[in-house]
């Protein structure tokens, strides 16, 4: 099997990310939308883009379901057929793959992929019930467990079992925030200390507050085409070589290992052999900072480290923006925000950005291949992507 | 060591119930914590299910644990929905039953600090909650004083 | 462009419709997805399946979102790719169009679609707010238009406009309970009287009890393969020749017309052009009777009669069981059941039954051609599917 | 016939008001009906919209619509949601404006005999209700007893 360009990324759009007040879901994919079509003037978007694939977690947050046709709506689309895909907070990593299905099913040529959330406008303890959703109800939720506490579990097992400590986990925000003030459309753009994590308010022990990406408003999109067409509209597009996706249990607790994604090293593996690489041919990666030592276990589990020494990757600094690595030089979900909708397809946008060299501050140089990985839930849900300079 | 109890059809409400979440909980007002077993491959399940995912079976035997098990992870929520926010902090454990099958849940009457993965606890009830979707009956965990 | 077989379906399941106590949406899946795995002893389900397409429409009736990977844990299918997909009312027959294109992909050569929502445990006013969230907060919801207001509203345009009279919708209710008496897995089995539709409260009016669809717990799926490999597994496959998909706004008053629904228009004709057929070659229909005058509008868009001619053709019994082209065979929604993430499927298994001539009482003798039609919330989403005997 | 007005920023607000959905209920709140019409192709759009969906501009003024109508379907509830079922039998309607938008709404103090589609409707306004999402200011119709 050779390597095979599957799709090819032409353009892409991304709100800010924040506290965007007065604003809707819609409103905010708009945003997104507008960027990605400024981006491709050879692009006609009404004419051009033949579907949408939204990933959109939540309809309890705004009391608004049905989003793939309200987007499709506002972003001028219409009549176009537009999908909403939820998995949890991997919506729109799994939206991004049924957008690659769809170009090599020969069913369309261009289609928008993108995800959208809006969150600050409710309560913190509206949001954290609204989140645990993408958990188990009979048994996890009824028990009173929130997201930070599945994350939580994991990083109790993985510290016993490896030794991991909380100053591996702190180092894993300090890092993203550094790269998170770089990045003018990030949530928060302010470098934070290890000391100020580590006296942070203890959420669900021991994940303390500053181990926790942030409740934040946003929208992401790509368009992608079908490699043969993807130079009519630009010089220089991204091409995704490999994709992967698994499920496993809902519950945490029903797994045989809690120190690790299962349906993450799956997806990795499916998506490393569809593009014929290893994890050493990477030069930038985005994972699913959701919580500090998801970062950790998400070293371990796309190979970059055996399992057990992702805490050593991050004290030695190979993830570091300057390091061997770099690993979310976007700021991550920890810095740039996580409106859990928009993060797989804004984790794209950043690989993108990457890869055709307009990072501005956070540019790694003479990136060529990059991968992105988004979780959804506790892990019942993952997907990896892996892209290539064109 | 017997690790848990085939029940033989001495009680009626056994034989009769289907292998649902919602039998757990009824099974639980009955302080009873009952699994299923595959008829087929033996697997036991909790929750139990409708479908034996080894070996696509629906035919199962209701078997009651003993409730015993050993710390696996744990956590301690400061923060939570407003269903729990009054309980805070409270701690949820993992518990791995002697029988093999893990159980997460909420550990009551414990000092963080005494707590550490590996101890000794045990499954205990309380049936004040009447069963009416979304409301069941609670399982919870405690120390386990005979083992430890 | 010549007929192609894009997909095949080799098994299909269908839980019984109806309220199902003390059961939750992954037990009642697991109803459909055993009737599916029983009925095709070739296939190895945990071997051959490769990922799972979901139609779930809402989080709030269980508290339960993530449920792509909860129902392939229940099924057996751990660790497949499992995907949610939410087009309101429309979720799985778009699932099932996610499945078409999987398959089209190259990515996967066996899938399995489905359905499913769990709802009578809530009581009707719960049911009515969270079904509310397929349509627009801003103007719809907040100005208090339930679903059956937003069809009433349609049926309303469509008597002033055209003269369809109360009676002629009454009659679509009198004609798919016949129906649904013959079909074991319906949620209601009882004829209705023209009377006893006539006398029911009004919940919306012109529409009464007798006009709306039931509110029910059920699943369904199907089972798709690439047509070069269908025979493998039976010797009755059905093919899916033709599938359309289109959008429109998500508010009912911010189109031109109410008494068409426009996406249902454009995805009739993408189907019918893809399949190359017309509606004068279909032997059988399943349309989307989530009230009465749905059905009746939908003879309009899918071209069984001119705008306007609906009630006609009810009035002359054409798509009775025995007419001319029965529509509705399994009961539909209003007598069937509606548990509506579940329905695009369900439909689709309808088809399936007749075209493979298993349908017992209420079977279609001789039916080759068949099509389904699933719309989401009140037309911003509709799915059109054409099916054909191998 | 002068359809509708165009505010010349003689007021702050309107000025600085973004093109939202927020901003229209604010509107709302101070008794104002306001679309939003695209500087480039000229459509007007309610609810207004940040960017044009005929030719995908992002300039747009406010536009105040003077708020009368004919209805074009309308309903009776009976059974509603939690939050509404107090208000019922209750009437909805979807009138098109004069300047050719659809809006749609509650129509009050009407008796459910009296209503007929065509008939001439205006927005009157209950600005009681604070801003707060989800709450929102209020409008809704009335008979439109001049041009009756
Ligand atoms: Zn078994
Ligand atoms: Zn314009």
């Amino acid at each position: 099997m050779t390597q095979k360009n599957l799709v090819s990324i032409i353009s892409s759009g991304l709100s800010k990310f924040g506290r965007l007040e007065g604003k809707c879901s819609r409103e905010i994919f708009v945003e997104a939308a507008k960027e990605a079509f400024e981006k491709c003037p050879n692009l006609d978007p009404v004419k051009d883009i033949e579907a949408l694939f939204i990933g959109h977690m939540g309809e309890s947050f705004e009391h608004q379901g049905h989003t793939g046709p309200i987007l499709a709506d506002w972003a001028g689309l219409l009549p176009r057929p537009a999908i909403r895909i939820e998995s949890a907070c991997a919506s729109s990593g799994v939206a991004l793959r049924m957008g690659i299905m769809a170009i090599l099913s020969g069913m369309y040529n261009i289609v928008m992929v993108g995800g959208v959330e809006k969150m600050t406008h409710r309560t913190t303890m509206d949001v954290t019930e609204f989140l645990t959703m993408a958990s188990d109800f009979p048994f996890e939720q009824w028990n009173g467990i929130t997201f930070p506490g599945l994350y939580a579990l994991m990083a109790t097992a993985h510290m016993h079992k490896y030794g991991t400590t909380e100053e591996q986990m702190a180092r894993v925000a300090v890092k993203n925030h550094h790269n998170g003030a770089l990045n003018p459309k990030a949530h928060i753009q302010k470098e934070i200390t290890l000391e100020k994590v580590m006296s942070s308010r203890v959420i669900a022990w021991p994940l303390k507050l500053y181990d926790c990406s942030l409740i934040s408003d946003g929208a992401s999109c790509l368009i992608l085409t079908n490699p043969n067409i993807a130079k009519t509209f630009t010089d220089i597009p991204v091409h995704i070589i490999g994709t992967g996706q698994a499920s496993d249990t809902i519950g945490l607790y029903e797994r045989d290992e809690l120190t690790t994604l299962k349906a993450g090293r799956l997806a990795g593996r499916e998506a490393y052999k569809m593009a014929q690489v290893t994890p050493k041919d990477l030069d930038i990666i985005e994972v699913h900072d959701c919580f500090t030592i998801a970062e950790i276990i998400a070293y371990e589990d796309l190979g970059l480290c055996k399992p057990g020494k992702g805490g050593n990757l991050i004290d030695q600094n190979v993830t570091n923006l300057n390091g061997e690595i770099p690993v979310n030089t976007s700021g991550g979900l920890k810095a740039k925000g996580h409106p859990v909708g928009a993060t797989g397809t804004a984790q794209a946008y950043e690989i993108y950005l990457q890869l055709i060299g307009q990072a501005e501050k956070r540019q790694v140089s003479g990136a060529e291949i990059g991968l992105s990985y988004n979780v959804g839930g506790s892990g019942a849900s993952a997907t990896v992507h892996i892209f290539k300079r064109g | 060591m017997r690790r848990y109890t085939f029940l033989r059809g001495d009680n009626n409400m056994l034989e009769d119930s289907p292998f649902t979440i919602e039998s757990f909980y009824k099974f639980l007002g009955e302080r009873k914590l009952m699994a299923t077993k595959c008829c087929k491959c033996e697997t036991l399940f909790l929750p139990p299910r409708p479908m034996c995912t080894k070996c696509l079976s629906t035919n199962f035997n209701w078997v009651k644990l003993e409730g015993k098990g050993e710390l696996i992870s744990y956590t301690v929520i400061h923060f939570s929905t407003e269903q729990f926010q009054s309980k805070t902090p409270y701690i949820i454990g993992i518990v791995k039953l002697n029988a093999g099958l893990n159980l997460p849940g909420i550990i009551r009457d414990m000092n963080p600090k005494q707590i550490r993965v590996g101890m000794n606890l045990l499954v205990d009830f309380d049936t004040s909650i009447p069963l009416q979707w979304p409301q069941w009956p609670r399982y919870f965990f405690k120390l386990d004083t005979l083992s430890s």
